[in-house]
């Protein structure tokens, strides 16, 4: 059963080979084979539970974050089919994408599947390195000022979590127990003789290393970034799929907390949590650039997400990542749509959507609207759970960061879709044919909040 | 009953004649003889049997307005307590029907006058519902000061279900209000300190301004119906005066005839001792008015005059 | 044989004193690449020979990183400066005398914090040493203009941390340390390629000129 | 089956919405909608009577959508896709039948509030090619969820134990008030009223408000202290009553004009209850009957009569193009049925006596005055305070109403020059509208047992207060002007003699020889001397630009009275939350050693932090 896992991963890596070796000739029916496959895989071998030595599937959370990542890249590939026909690029950028993405996928797969946190480690690494290239597509100076800060950030981070990885190794050795290979079971069965001391000095760095590759509040700089120059279909999976699997790792080690250390813990996530809903709530308000929005988006979401994760455990989390990462894949495709139609991504320079790209601004309304936990949306529900568990103290000001954050989106928003025509030469065939992919994400996202909301 | 209704005949056919008499008092403080007292009746029935002059821009609202403004005066003049005898067509919250009847007949009025597209009956119009709006406060404070006093919501039990004593309890309160009333009476009936009736620049005019342009029988209706608001105020203010529910009902009419004439006569003096305020301080007087009567409120509910 | 391991400690401690005081950038790269070789002899040091020699793994594992970490990551650099055509690392932001005070003072600071800490089976020169390595990695970072100086800096932070592995003669599988090894060597290869393009997009790679994402209202 | 009407006009909304390519059919789905899904509610009402709220707040909406839905019909043609506006207007309509039924559960309640929000914001930005329509989609979607947060942080505060009982209370409080237009959250209704289509905005104001108060009576109230729940009803309704008129004054929108008057009548109802709750409190019987009464009686008069003036707002900007009343006027001849049941409205609303307006202050007049006479110095206070409000407050709307009919509908036209006719779709439910207000003032009397049955509150007897015998007179006193008024005319159309013809002319404007249409006073000439009156508390902003030179060319003068609350609050606040913003921006400076050297700084801090703690 190990090997069926191991095909997940040797799958995309396979497919990477073979786009390198064509030269990015056969790029777009690659990607799709590739994501085909990878989704067929998964959800035949999502049900095995098994705990290997260096892979295994043990726990609900982890099959359903891989069916997410799966489902994800699936929709990005096909989006990619009808997009890289419209945006004439080199042969060479569509051959550094050809590799890059599957092997993305292939790393991304393997950080939840691995049961080792060396293994985890180097996994996360290695997305950080084939990310990088992606960013790279548009070939433009802020492209690759975002790489070089997103490469130099996320690798200080990572390294970071490397340190307490090697500090938790040393809190079970403290603990009096002698382990060669970090396996995450052998950890969580020697959990409560950890050295506590040690272990919440390995927390705070897995914390800090994790969080800045999850983008949280103060290591979150590198995102906005990463996520507004690189074309829709990367950011959309960088943000909907890359920031789950860095969360993955704060939920490993959060695990594993002793019972001493856990109010510590959970005091240390609300605070990042409360700290970068409130930097993405500030930042969100005079947003000139639309993608940047959706960026400082994700980052209130990955705080919420991890205020839900310490306050109301794990199965609210989970439905906040799924519901987020729905619609913020459709979000970011769509912000594509609107960058390859109207070239800029400046909202002040936009106006009048309604009447020149009708289907893609109603969706984009949409899916802002759902983004910000309006009731048809399943957002609205995790929050509304934060609310009602979250002490008094975090409730009120989440409920404020939250409006201000909806104040500022909205009147983006508004302000690009409503009203005039703007002078700017939109064309928009491409972009309009491009709509299917976007609904289908906001549709699985109406259907998750209206199914939650039925059985509530 | 009977006694009512006879006062009610009465008020219909001395309403217009209480202009006779105020014009007399002017005269006789002017040195000169003054028109006739019945002239305003004759003035009436000139009119009714002139032909009217509708102007082009106006619509069925002017034509409506002079008869709505004399029924709605009508109706409000059902529910006074004439002759200090309970009107027996009083319910719980006729003092409010009453006090919106003159409303509607004001409404009406404004109405009209702009429905004729002139300039200056719009200047009417707009002072008009300047100073309405204190106006309606301060008759509002008086009634809640009588329903205190009274303890019942309708018009005639406030007036004649009071009890002889109510001077003897709250003296300084009935000063205050009965100013206050007076003030309003002066407003309501747009005389001089507020509105001067005699002059002919329109464009110091309110309540004539309103009027520029109505003709024949809605001028006549219009002047009866002037003549009938200054009955009613009149006859409020005697009753909310004169204690007069011990008296024998033949003297209780006498007095209420005479109360409403001697108010007219009151009026006049006024009317020739002073002149006309500048537009700017009328608000001013009605401010005046209207915080006396919030006075004679706190009054009576500090003295304890509370039935 | 502890005598040995304090040796290579003070080494650690004294490279990176000289990293923090020197302006020539191929200077820095051989300093860490040196720092490299130490870490990759350090577990075969801390091995006490008494009972038994190391397994086939140790030796692979200590072989493989002297390889990449003394030879492979440094060739990258160099060719990645000679392509970029950076000569000389001219003024840092921090400048020499300040940085090699601050470094100073932090290396003093670790040790006296490690004087309390004294972790039984763990040489009493090991914490403070990997502490001042990752310090002065991280400081590298912060205060050095050119991009590449950058890297470098990243790498001295990660042989901090690899030296806190081998201090505390923790080890984390064969497999894994391949691994890192492997991510860093890619990561380094593509930083390499970055300060390439970086230099032929901006005719200069310094990291504190390239300012263009900004959300602040008033630059724009 | 009351669930089924709810069902049905959502099921109308989505078809409709489906073949939005088609207008007709659209059109077509959305009117039979509305009527079938009406038709169920009357149907659900008479076979499962809800309880008394809830068919109380139902009812506006039952009587408000068929008229709204006949309206639109001709009001939409060529203003955009029909398909649309057809669906999002039956999904609101579902969601405001769906929402008084759902007084059990309140998250329920919740979800189907904040789908109302969103449904009906598609509604207000129907015509979106606007500019100055996206200031107003913005404001109305943050009222809208800003109401949903505070009610998410009210159910949240619910469970809490340890929360203060207060902080519950007004986050309760401001959820539901935001959209009932309390005073300072009502800053969403003169905004959205002008720019939604009149039968939408008729719909909110007749009977989407109400539901904030339904809010408040249903899931706030219970279990908090009634004379506290009496207070506050008590003192915001006040304020958002006069507010509200004070700033309908000067308004230049006929739209505008009508929602300030919408907060207006709301703060009327809101002081009602308020009095049925203090009569509640201190167990005075005939307080609360006649509270309850004006309730009911003022809810349901403000739908019909602000239903009336929307339609009516409509028809006048479908027929001239325009708002403004200082450009409109003499629309009277134009559309003369529209400018007859305007004029009928606008004087019922603001409470004369021979429509139904008066019969609901009258209602409110008594349960004040019956406060007054209690004794108790608190129900006295409160029974002054509400009926000094009452009576300004109807003072000046009659100043308003004057303003909104003499400025568009009498005189002569100002600017407008080609009107087009009124259609029967349009003035076809403002007729029906009032038809039905006249109805209510003769049939209230004989409806008043079966109120109180289906109220079926034991504690109150209302035969003790002789309400009935009250509204009677007061029906018969109306009929009685009616009578007296036909008869005058009779009398004015005899008594002239046969020589003298009724002759028709110009104006007598004092002798001047020609009379232009620009000499005429318009509104706001009408409102200008009220406008000093109340300067201190407007703040009318003037804009003159006086002529110059011997020769003056252009002089002109403007003037505009901004929302107070928006102005002296809401716009400091805003722009604080931006200027912190602008500061918090520097952070993302773009420099990647600042960033670095932040994130070391953060982390030192932590794991100094782990280990000291």
């Amino acid at each position: 059963m190990v090997s069926m896992l191991a095909l997940l991963i040797t799958v995309p890596m396979l497919t990477a080979v073979i786009a390198a070796l064509c030269k990015g000739r056969f790029c777009r029916l690659l990607l799709l084979t590739g994501g085909l496959l990878h989704l067929g895989l998964t959800l035949y071998c999502s049900s095995i539970r098994i705990d290997g030595r260096w892979i295994g599937l043990t726990s609900y959370t982890e099959s359903l974050l891989l069916i997410l990542t799966s489902a994800l890249y699936f929709a990005v590939s096909c989006y990619c089919c009808v997009w890289l026909k419209a945006e004439e690029c080199s042969r060479k950028s569509l051959w550094v994408l050809g590799i890059c993405l599957p092997l993305f996928l292939a790393t991304m797969t393997l950080v939840i599947l691995s049961r080792n946190f060396g293994v985890m480690w180097v996994a996360i690494e290695a997305t950080t390195l084939f990310s990088a290239p992606l960013i790279l597509f548009h070939r433009s100076g802020r492209a690759l000022e975002a790489m070089w800060k997103y490469l130099l950030i996320c690798s200080v981070g990572i390294a970071l979590a490397l340190l307490g990885t090697l500090f938790l190794a040393f809190a079970a050795r403290c603990g009096g127990v002698e382990l060669h290979d970090l396996r995450i079971s052998e950890f969580l069965n020697i959990r409560d003789s950890l050295h506590p001391g040690w272990f919440k000095v390995a927390f705070v760095l897995a914390l800090a290393g994790y969080g800045t590759k999850m983008g949280l509040a103060p290591f979150h700089t590198w995102l906005p970034d990463a996520h507004s120059e690189a074309p829709g279909a990367v950011s959309a999976l960088l943000s909907a799929g890359l920031l789950n699997c860095s969360f993955l790792g704060i939920i490993r080690f959060a695990a594993l907390a002793p019972e001493q250390t856990g109010d510590f813990c959970r005091g240390l996530l609300i605070i990042l949590g409360i700290v970068s809903l409130a930097t993405a709530a500030f930042f969100i308000i005079h947003q000139g650039d639309f993608k940047r929005m959706l960026a400082y988006s994700s980052i209130e979401h990955m705080g919420i997400a991890a205020m839900l994760f310490a306050v109301c455990g794990i199965e609210m989390t989970m439905i906040h990542l799924v519901a987020h990462s729905a619609i913020k894949m459709s979000l970011f495709l769509l912000a594509g749509n609107l960058l390859l139609a109207c070239g800029t991504r400046q909202i002040a320079r936009i106006s009048g959507l309604f009447n020149t790209l009708p289907g893609n601004a109603i969706l984009f309304l949409a899916g802002v609207i759902l983004i910000c936990g309006v009731p048809p949306s399943p957002l609205f529900f995790t929050e509304l759970s934060l609310l009602v568990q979250a002490p008094l103290w975090l409730s009120l000001p989440t409920v404020l960061l939250l409006f201000v954050v909806f104040a500022g989106m909205m009147k983006n928003v508004l302000s690009m879709t409503m009203g005039k025509n703007c002078d700017l030469a939109i064309n928009p065939a491409h972009a309009e044919r491009m709509i299917w992919v976007p609904v289908a994400g906001l549709t699985a996202a109406l259907a998750i909040g209206i199914v939650f909301g039925v059985n509530l | 009953m009977i006694y009512w209704i006879l006062n009610l005949i009465l008020a219909l056919l001395l309403a217009p004649v209480l202009f006779g008499v105020l014009n007399k008092v002017k005269a006789f403080f002017a040195g000169r003889k003054g028109p006739r007292i019945m002239q305003t009746w004759y003035d009436i029935f000139k009119l009714l049997r002139k032909g009217t002059v509708y102007s082009t821009s106006t619509t069925w609202i002017f034509k409506f307005a002079p008869v709505g403004t004399l029924a709605a005066l009508a109706i409000a003049m059902l529910f006074l307590p004439l002759g200090f005898t309970e009107s027996p067509l009083r319910f719980q919250g006729d003092a409010l029907l009453f006090l919106y009847m003159l409303g509607l007949g004001r409404i009406l009025t404004v109405l009209g006058a702009l429905d004729t597209a002139s300039s200056f009956e719009g200047m009417g119009a707009a002072r008009e519902l300047e100073f309405s709006i204190i106006s309606e406060g301060t008759m509002l404070l008086l009634l809640i000061f009588l329903a205190l006093q009274s303890g019942s919501c309708e018009l005639s039990s406030m007036f004649c279900g009071r009890g002889g004593s109510f001077w003897l309890k709250a003296a300084p309160a009935m000063v205050l209000a009965a100013v206050a009333l007076y003030v309003v009476l002066l407003t309501e009936s747009c005389r001089v300190p507020v509105d001067d009736p005699e002059t002919h620049l329109e464009l110091t005019m309110i309540h004539e301004a309103m009027i520029l342009d109505n003709s024949g029988p809605d001028l006549a209706f219009i002047h009866y119906g002037a003549g009938l608001k200054l009955w009613i105020f009149g006859a409020i203010l005697t009753a909310l005066v004169i204690p007069a529910d011990t008296f024998v009902p033949w003297a209780a009419t006498v007095i209420m005839t005479a109360g409403c004439f001697l108010i007219a006569v009151f009026v006049g003096i006024t009317e020739s001792m002073m002149a006309r305020y500048r537009f700017l301080k009328v608000p001013q007087m009605l401010m005046g008015g209207f915080c006396m009567a919030f006075a004679a409120l706190a009054l009576l509910l500090i003295s304890g005059g509370v039935k | 044989m502890n005598m040995a391991v304090d040796l290579v400690l003070t080494a650690f401690l004294g490279i990176c004193l000289m990293l923090s005081a020197s302006s020539r950038l191929v200077h820095c790269v051989r300093l860490v690449a040196f720092q490299g070789i130490l870490l990759g002899i350090m577990p075969l040091l801390m091995w006490n020979w008494s009972n038994a020699a190391p397994g086939m793994e140790i030796w692979g594992a200590a072989f493989v990183n002297i390889i990449v970490k003394g030879v492979l990551l440094p060739v990258l650099l160099l060719r990645a400066m000679r392509k970029a055509g950076v000569k000389r690392e001219l003024e840092p932001l921090a400048g020499y005398s300040w940085s090699l005070l601050i470094v100073s003072v932090a290396g003093a600071m670790a040790l006296w914090l490690s004087r309390s800490l004294n972790i039984p089976g763990v040489p009493v020169l090991a914490i403070p040493a990997a502490a001042v390595t990752v310090f002065t990695g991280l400081f590298i970072i912060i205060s050095r203009r050119k991009a590449l100086t950058q890297s470098l800096g990243f790498l001295a932070f990660e042989n901090g941390i690899a030296l806190f592995g081998a201090a505390m003669h923790l080890e984390y599988g064969f497999f894994v340390e391949m691994g890192i090894l492997l991510d860093v060597l890619v990561l380094v290869f593509v930083m390499g390629i970055a300060v390439f393009q970086i230099s032929r997009e901006f005719e200069h790679i310094d990291a504190d000129r390239l300012n263009l994402l900004t959300d602040n209202v008033e630059v724009k | 089956m009351i669930f089924m009407s709810a069902g049905i006009a959502a099921a109308a909304g989505i078809l409709s919405l489906l073949c939005c390519r088609r207008g007709g059919l659209a059109g077509v789905a959305g009117v039979a909608g509305t009527f079938l899904s009406v038709i169920a509610g009357i149907v659900g009402i008479c076979t499962s009577p809800p309880s008394g709220v809830s068919l109380l707040f139902m009812l506006p909406t039952l009587i408000l959508a068929p008229a709204a839905a006949v309206h639109s019909v001709a009001y939409i043609k060529g203003h955009g896709n029909p398909g649309i506006y057809w669906g999002f207007f039956n999904l609101t309509v579902a969601t405001m039948l769906a929402l008084p039924l759902l007084k059990e559960d309140f998250l329920e309640f919740l979800i189907i509030w904040e789908l109302m929000g969103v449904f009906s914001f598609v509604l207000v930005m129907f015509n979106y090619k606007a500019e100055e329509l996206k200031r107003v989609a913005w404001i109305y979607l943050l009222a809208c969820e800003a109401g949903g947060l505070l009610l998410m942080l009210f159910y949240a505060l619910s469970f809490k134990t340890g929360a203060p009982r207060e902080l519950f209370y007004i986050a309760g409080v401001a959820g539901f008030g935001l959209k009932a237009g309390f005073p300072l959250l009502h800053l969403w209704l003169p905004e959205a009223h002008p720019a939604a289509p009149a039968p939408v905005s008729a719909i909110m104001s007749g009977a989407m408000i109400n539901l904030g108060l339904f809010g408040i009576v249903v899931f706030v109230f219970p279990g908090m202290d009634a004379s506290l729940c009496g207070w506050t009803l008590l003192i915001l309704g006040g304020i958002s009553t006069l507010g509200g008129i004070l700033f309908a004054l000067p308004q230049d929108n006929l739209k505008r004009l009508l929602a300030y008057s919408s907060i207006e009548n709301i703060g009327i109802i809101s002081m009602a209850l308020g009095c049925t709750f203090l009569g509640g409190a201190f167990k005075n019987n005939s307080m609360i009957v006649f509270g309850i009464l004006g309730t009911i009686l003022h809810i349901i008069n403000h739908a019909l009569l602000k239903g009336t003036l929307f339609l009516g707002a409509g028809q006048v900007y479908c027929s001239s193009g325009t708002l403004s009343i200082d450009r409109m006027g003499g629309m009277m001849k134009k559309t003369p049925v529209t400018g007859s049941c305007f004029t009928a409205a606008a004087v019922g609303l603001s409470g004369l006596p021979p429509f139904n307006g008066f019969i609901g202050e009258l209602m409110i007049y008594l349960a004040a005055f019956s406060g007054i006479c209690s004794g108790v110095w608190q129900l006295r206070i409160a029974g002054i305070a509400a009926a000094l409000i009452l009576s300004l407050t109807g003072a000046c709307a009659v100043a308003a109403f004057a303003k909104a009919v003499g400025g568009t509908f009498l005189g002569e036209p100002r600017h407008v020059d080609d009107c087009k006719k009124e259609s029967v779709w349009m003035y076809g439910p403002m007729l029906f509208l009032l038809f039905l207000s006249l109805l209510i003032v003769f049939s209230v009397p004989f409806t008043v047992p079966c109120i109180f049955k289906v109220l079926n509150v034991s504690t109150i007897d209302y035969a003790s207060t002789g309400v009935q015998k009250i509204l009677f007179c007061a029906a018969s006193f109306s009929a009685l002007f009616y009578v007296l008024s036909t008869l005058l005319l009779l009398f004015r159309r005899f008594v002239r003699v046969r020589g003298n013809e009724n002759a028709a002319g110009p104006t007598w404007d004092c002798g001047y020889a020609k009379p232009s249409a620009r000499m005429e006073y318009t509104g706001s000439a009408l409102i200008q001397c009220l406008g000093d009156l109340f300067n201190s508390f407007l703040q009318i902003r003037r804009k003159i630009e006086p002529p110059q030179g011997l020769f003056p060319k252009k002089a002109s003068f403007q003037w505009e009275s901004p929302d107070g609350a928006e102005r002296f609050f809401w716009a400091p606040v805003f722009t604080f939350f931006a200027g912190v913003s602008d500061k918090v921006h520097k952070f993302q400076s773009g420099y990647l050693h600042m960033y670095v050297l932040i994130m070391t700084i953060v982390i030192i801090a932590m794991v100094v932090w782990a280990i000291i703690s």
